[in-house]
């Protein structure tokens, strides 16, 4: 799974394999992250904009 | 009592009743629980499986509902890849019932394998040439990409969505869906496809083995192509099966029909290529090693030539011209028999690859293997429907799913 | 441990069917050299554990034309397509728990990293792996006889014939201890060889000649010309394997003076034995 | 602070969160794999110093060398002795388990006393002073003959400290039980005199002709006769195989004859008939013949014609005479009886008539032929001191002659024909036929003692039990019998400490008779067996000790005189019990045990589903035969001793009308507190469906199988 576990050979097959799954696997976080960063701040700004008024 | 956490303006059976109909789903569900919770501390003696059929009922419920449970996938690709805008009114429900599939095969797996408590050990270990290494992977990842795709909508319940929070954090995972939901498409192609992939490479199988392009054989596409083909079925079948439930419609027949008409185009051209497959395999690829079509399909009590005319034909065929033409297609007797059919032909489909396979003799001496699962495989295996039905109901009544039930239902 | 200069070992066996009397001792070798445990009912010959299993095979005929032969089956230790090692179970095992020795062509089974899966029982024709359904329990007091040179296997694993693994490696450190680079032919032999009352078991390197399995077998180095996949075809027309023609290449061959013995190693057409038979190697054949 | 709703939920969220990120759930998940790994309830082997032993096996008359790997003092693997003059390496697969023996759950761990249908555990000196009390009653009622001792052998010191002792007891009752090794000396005894055996040199002859033996079937010194097999391809020597049933031989053997069940003997003078007829005799040889030659020559051509044995055996007579030729041709033949192992039921008439091919064709005391050879006399008893008592009791006359006859006897008589029973090594209500008549006549004896290892069928009758050390656990000679061609005589040694309170029933036999007084403790004047095996076996001990064996002869001896009387009075061939229209014959499988002993766990385990399907047996038959009865089916068997369940194997090996049923099956050792559930309660004994037939003349229990029936289930 990592290139620290002992059956890793940095070979085709890793490299192809783990290369697309973590790549899918980035965007699922990236995209997550993003949506509960954006979450958060639209919320303060929510409040902040409620006190403004 | 709980109407407070239920839809706005939509109708729910009073919640005494709702609660008996969940209290004897979940006497089911319990015997289900304890059959799992004995195979895990008892081991897999428990099951009627042998060093011959080590692949069985549950292996086979997993292929099935991670087949049917393709209809999330394949909808989602048209919802937002393909921007086929009307299955948004269906594309909640899809999830839902892929999200159960998913979820109920992971869990199947976990009690499938002979060491639970070691099950991580097929990541951590992962050996990149096993078929199945890639199933789990792709598998797990995309049960995250459904259960992103599910949080929306749960996040819509009506008390849900008044934290401030959780209904921005909504509202911006439906702006990004589409990003997920390719990323899902990505990891059911090679899941799907992987699961076919399972059976095709198993070179010492003559019954299973398929040639193929590059790594793939073509099981593989066969597997994904179907699951994309007859997904969409099982989504309208168990649509239609809640719409009598609940006594309401709940999909407008437009969007019904849309649906039913890519799925059928999509099982007509499946079939096509799996008939291609199948001559091609019996023709030339089994011959090559020394078998003949006859030897998979005689000389046993059970297994014969009725498989394959049930799953191609009766199955494949006949449903696929049933949703392709408009006037079967738009006549609802017919289309709910190519729904069934359609559903049975995909199991069936992933039963003959998983465990005919078992039952063959190879060896010239070897005798057919014939196997009758155990009362705590086929209550394990019963466990997901019912764990299906409860979570669909609490969906159904809490969440709103199906976003043309106020209007249909004025 | 890298063997320098070494040729890489290919271990293999030849089993000749006419002396085989289908006696048993091979089996019960195996399992009191490898700790294969019992239980009270193994008349179920598919959930019994027998690494060594010993097929009875006839020629189908009726009274008294009748003839049977016993047929022992280990582990085939496949080396796959092309033999590159790629056997049906290991490239099949999600979690790299059975394995290729490159050094001697043998197909290890990592028991405490096997979760199983039963995958590699699937791929595997020769129903050679089985599957611990059961805790392994011995009577009171007769766990004392197992030996340490096995663990035995907790429930829920897939086992098979090692070849006798440790006994290669007790073997290698004899000779690394005596300050030899190899070991000889009858240093690392297989406990059902030694056992074999009749001697119809030669096990050594498919790669020495001066090895009498390889002597007898006389492998083909080049792929079979009907098929590219398969590699080590023996050119001794009574030797053959078990089903070659899938290209699992196994490492176990099978000697007979009978026609139909022969025959039966492998599933052919209408017709197609009466051509193939007398196809022995590549070479032979241009 | 105030933790309100939101606060609560906050910090509970948190919480998990923090928890989900921290290493505590990784670990968990790697300490829950480890422990997977390593399963308190599955045994670790502890590693230690590895030695290996040398011993010999005693399972069977085989005599096996065995070398028994050991981890400091336990051992671990026992596997083939190599250069051994018996197996040279080779070892079957009963000899392999023989550790599952050590440690059988059915072991009797010490002295047992009986009481009521209870087992109750005593010490040795109560057990011995039990049974030496008894012995004095006997002997001080002036009926000392009455004292009778079953074992399994003639040969070997611990046969011979029981006969010792029954000797200074007063008693001429010592019986051995039906072996090949019997049957040979009856044999020798029939045809060149007492005091012989005979010798068959397999592993040199160019043509083996046997009637029925098992060569590869535990017939003999099994792993000799393997290997002698074996080494046919390469010494292009012929092995034909006559009976019933395509058994693992006949599969193995160059050719296989069917021969209607019972008719060996026929079909032997009918082939002596063709050998006499055509000239094809050895005239040197028949110059050696007394008791009637020219008599049974005339009987043969009368009796025997071809077209009659053809006939009575079902060969065709083409096949008989073309066999006969084919034999008295060979450079080397050799013409071998004893169906299956050669310990079940056999005639004189077969036995004489299959030897007496042999003698014909000139093959006796020659290389590949039959070697007549003194008994196997290594081991020298000091004379022994006997009392009146005991000189009066040894002069009666035996109370039967054998122990079919001792049975008979017991259990026709209203007294107690013997007051006490000694029984060693042997199994007797589990291997003779009918055992439940045996069962009856021990009930009838006041007095049984059994020197068993195992709470075996025959164990559980006895009054009082003085359990033997298993033959991993004691010094013993073995002699070598069983018609190995070579006289070997191997030393059994300990390999481990006793593991329960057992004794060397050598031990054992010098307490009783010690306790005992008088002349017979004189007698006995050992302090412990070891020393009295070293004592008697003076003139071989120190290369017996040091080389762990000693070979006295490995050739024929000289040419001697046969004496064919017995054949020359035209006895009948035995027939089967019963009219039914089946018959019923024993299958031995070299995977089972068909003496007293059951099988190892291991080896039940190779057992095929096709002999034994769950609790089931499988008898083999023709498809012809089966009448609608399908494969796998079940019917019922029966005989007229009994019936029972089977499940059908229909079999084309199976010469159609008869019913093959394997021996060494349906044991019974399980009591309240001791199971063997490995072993035990499996199939049916087919002892019992068969009763014992006496040939007149011989006294020997001939029935080589019975009529049988059988019917749907």
């Amino acid at each position: 799974m990592f290139p620290f576990s002992f059956e890793w050979i940095w070979d085709m097959g890793h490299v192809v394999f783990f290369g697309g799954l973590w790549y899918a696997v980035g965007i699922l976080g990236a995209g997550m992250t993003y949506c509960l960063l954006k979450a958060a701040c639209d919320t303060i700004n929510d409040s902040d904009n409620k006190t403004s008024h | 009592m709980d109407s407070a956490l239920i839809p706005k303006g939509a109708k729910r059976c009073s919640f005494p009743k709702f609660t008996i109909g969940i209290a004897i789903v979940s006497a089911v569900l319990l015997w289900g629980v304890y059959a799992m919770f004995l195979c895990w501390f008892k081991g897999l003696n428990q099951t009627n499986m042998n060093d011959y059929y080590g692949f069985a009922l549950w292996i086979w419920a997993d292929l099935a509902v991670i087949a049917v449970g393709g209809g999330a996938f394949f909808t989602g690709l048209l919802r937002y890849i393909l921007k086929v805008d009307e299955l948004k009114n269906i594309i909640n429900f899809a999830v839902i019932i892929g999200f159960i599939c998913y979820s109920s095969a992971l869990l199947i797996l976990a009690i499938d394998i002979g060491q639970p408590l070691r099950g991580w050990f097929i990541f951590w270990h992962a050996n990149v040439h096993s078929m199945l290494t890639e199933v789990a992977f792709c598998l797990s990842a995309y049960f995250a990409v459904l259960t992103i795709e599910f949080i929306p909508n749960i996040l819509e319940n009506r008390q849900v969505n008044k934290v401030p929070f959780f209904h921005h954090l909504a509202h911006n995972m439906h702006g990004v869906m589409a990003v997920f939901a390719a990323t899902g498409a990505f990891l059911s192609f090679f899941h799907q496809g992987s699961l076919g992939g399972v059976a095709g490479v198993l070179f010492g199988r003559p019954f299973a083995v398929r040639e193929g392009l590059l790594i793939w054989p073509w099981t593989f596409f066969l597997f994904t192509w179907s699951a994309a083909a007859f997904g969409p079925c099982f989504t309208l079948l168990i649509t239609k099966i809640t719409e009598v439930i609940t006594g309401k419609k709940l999909v407008k027949d437009n969007v019904v029909y849309l649906l039913a008409k890519i799925s059928g185009w999509m099982i007509i051209t499946y079939i096509t290529a799996k008939i291609i497959d199948t001559i091609y395999w019996a023709m030339v690829t089994a011959p090559s090693l020394g078998f003949t079509l006859s030897h998979f399909y005689t000389d046993n009590s059970f297994y014969g030539y009725w498989i394959l005319v049930t799953e191609i034909i009766i199955c494949g065929v006949v449903p696929g011209l049933i949703l392709i033409m408009k006037s079967t297609r738009e006549n609802p007797t017919l289309r709910i028999i190519a729904f069934v059919l359609g559903t049975i032909g995909i199991c069936l489909n992933r039963w003959v690859m998983v465990l005919q396979i078992m039952a063959v003799p190879v060896m010239s001496f070897d005798t057919w293997a014939l196997y009758i699962p155990s009362w705590q495989e086929v209550a394990t295996t019963i466990l997901p429907v019912a764990y299906g039905i409860i979570l669909i109901a609490i969906a159904y009544r809490y969440l709103p799913v199906f976003p043309q039930e106020k209007e249909l239902n004025r | 441990m890298k063997q320098e200069n070494n040729k890489a070992h290919k271990f293999g066996m030849v089993i000749d069917l006419d002396k085989c009397t289908g006696c048993g001792s091979c089996m019960v070798s195996c399992m009191s050299e490898n700790n294969v445990p019992f239980k009270e009912d193994e008349s179920n010959k598919k959930d019994s554990i027998t690494w060594m299993r010993v097929y009875k095979l006839t020629n189908g005929k009726s009274f008294p034309d009748t003839e049977i032969v016993y047929l022992p089956r280990p582990c085939q230790h496949c080396g796959g397509k092309g033999d590159h090692g790629h056997s049906p179970c290991i490239s099949v095992c999600p979690a790299t728990a059975t394995d290729y020795g490159y050094d001697t062509g043998i197909v290890s089974q990592i028991y405490t990293r096997c979760f199983g899966c039963r995958y590699c029982m699937g791929a595997c024709p020769y129903h050679a792996r089985y599957f611990n359904w059961w805790d392994p329990k011995w009577p009171e007091g007769m766990e004392k006889y197992l030996s340490p040179n096995v663990s035995p296997r907790m429930r829920g694993v897939v086992e098979k014939c090692s070849f006798c693994y440790h006994r290669y490696q007790a073997a290698r450190d004899t000779a690394y201890y005596e300050g030899r680079d190899d070991i000889e032919e009858h240093e690392y032999q297989t406990a059902c060889t030694t056992a074999c009352p009749a001697g119809a078991i030669v096990f050594g390197d498919l790669n020495n000649p001066f090895h009498k399995v390889h002597q007898i077998v006389k492998p083909d180095p080049h792929p079979d010309t009907r098929n590219k996949h398969v590699i080590g075809k023996s050119r001794n027309p009574k030797v053959f394997r078990l089903l070659e023609r899938l290209g699992t290449n196994p490492k176990i061959y099978y000697l007979s003076e009978r026609e139909w013995v022969r025959k039966q190693g492998d599933n052919y057409l209408d017709g197609e034995w009466d051509e193939i038979k007398n196809h022995h190697g590549s070479s032979s054949h241009g | 602070m105030k933790v309100d709703r939101r606060s609560f939920l906050g910090l509970g969220l948190g919480a998990v969160a923090g928890i989900a990120v921290s290493p505590v759930g990784l670990k968990l998940t790697d300490d829950s794999s480890i422990w997977t790994q390593n399963w308190p309830w599955t045994p670790v082997p502890v590693d230690g110093e590895v030695t290996y032993e040398s011993s010999v096996c005693s399972l069977c008359p085989g005599s096996c060398g065995i070398s028994v790997r050991k981890i400091d003092d336990r051992p671990v693997k026992i596997e083939g002795l190599a250069d051994y003059p018996v197996n040279d390496g080779g070892v079957c697969l009963h000899g392999i388990a023989g550790l599952q023996y050590l440690y059988d759950p059915a072991r009797i761990k010490s002295p047992l006393k009986k009481n009521g249908d209870k087992f109750e555990e005593i010490s040795w000196d109560d057990a011995i002073a039990i049974v030496a009390d008894k012995l004095a009653d006997i002997r001080k009622k002036g009926s000392p003959e009455k004292l009778a001792c079953i074992a399994d052998k003639e040969q070997g010191s611990v046969s011979g400290l029981f006969k010792r002792l029954l000797k200074t007891f007063g008693s001429p009752n010592f019986y051995t039980m039906p072996s090949l090794e019997s049957y040979l000396e009856v044999t020798a005894a029939a045809m060149h005199g007492e005091g012989k055996t005979i010798a068959f040199d397999l592993e040199n002859s160019d043509f083996i002709l046997s009637f029925g033996a098992g060569i590869i079937e535990g017939w003999g010194s099994p792993v000799n006769c393997f290997k002698a097999n074996a080494s046919r391809k390469e010494r292009h020597a012929k092995l034909y195989q006559i009976e019933p049933r395509l058994s693992n031989t006949a599969a193995n053997a160059d050719k296989w004859i069917p021969i209607k069940p019972g008719t060996q003997a026929d079909l032997a003078l009918g082939l002596c008939a063709v050998i006499l007829k055509n000239n094809l005799f050895d005239s040197n040889a028949t110059a050696n013949f007394k008791g009637g030659f020219h008599k049974l020559a005339a009987i043969l051509q009368k009796n025997y014609a071809l077209s009659k044995t053809a006939e009575i055996t079902g060969v065709k007579a083409v096949d008989i005479e073309k066999l006969a030729i084919l034999f008295a041709k060979a450079k080397m033949p050799v013409a071998v009886f004893g169906h299956g192992r050669g310990d079940g039921a056999q005639s004189l008439k077969e036995l004489a008539a299959v030897h007496t091919l042999n003698c014909l064709v000139g093959n006796i005391n020659k290389k590949g032929g039959t070697f007549v050879l003194p008994k196997n006399e290594y081991l020298e008893f000091p004379d022994e001191s006997m009392d009146s008592i005991a000189d009066a009791g040894f002069a009666k006359s035996k109370t039967g002659r054998y122990v079919n006859q001792l049975i008979e006897k017991v259990n026709a008589s209203s007294q107690p024909a013997i007051e006490a029973l000694f029984v060693y090594n042997t199994n007797p209500c589990y291997s003779l036929h009918d055992p439940k008549s045996v069962k009856q006549a021990f009930g009838k004896i006041p007095f049984v003692v059994s020197f068993s290892s195992f709470l075996d069928e025959t164990a559980k009758e006895a009054d009082i039990i003085l359990p033997s050390h298993t033959f991993l656990e004691r010094l013993e000679d073995v002699p070598s019998c069983a018609g190995l061609a070579k006289s070997v005589v191997g030393l059994t040694k300990p390999v481990i400490e006793p593991v329960f309170n057992t004794k060397n029933p050598g031990d054992a036999v010098i307490l009783i008779a010690k306790a005992l007084e008088g002349s017979i403790a004189q007698s006995f004047e050992w302090e412990i067996y070891d020393e009295c095996l070293e004592n008697i076996t003076s003139g071989i001990w120190d290369s017996l000790s040091e080389d762990g064996h000693v070979v006295i002869s490995d050739g024929p001896g000289e040419s001697t005189a046969v004496n064919v009387s017995f054949l020359a009075d035209n006895p009948v061939t035995i027939q089967a019990q019963g009219d039914y229209e089946l018959t019923l014959i024993p299958i031995d499988n070299m995977r089972l045990i068909n003496a007293g002993t059951t099988a190892s766990p291991f080896a039940i385990k190779t057992v095929s589903d096709r002999v034994l399907k769950g609790s089931d047996i499988v008898i083999e038959m023709n498809p012809l035969t089966a009448k609608g009865l399908k494969d796998k089916g079940f019917a019922i068997l029966t005989t007229p001793m009994g019936n029972a369940r089977v499940m059908i194997n229909l079999n084309e090996g199976m010469m159609p009308g008869v019913i093959g049923m394997v021996e060494g099956l349906g044991h019974t050792l399980n009591t309240k507190n001791m199971s063997n559930k490995y072993v035990s309660n499996k199939g049916v004994n087919i002892n019992d469906l068969i009763g014992p037939v006496i040939e007149s003349g011989s006294g020997l229990d001939a029935a080589f199988g019975i009529k049988a029936k059988i019917s749907k289930a």
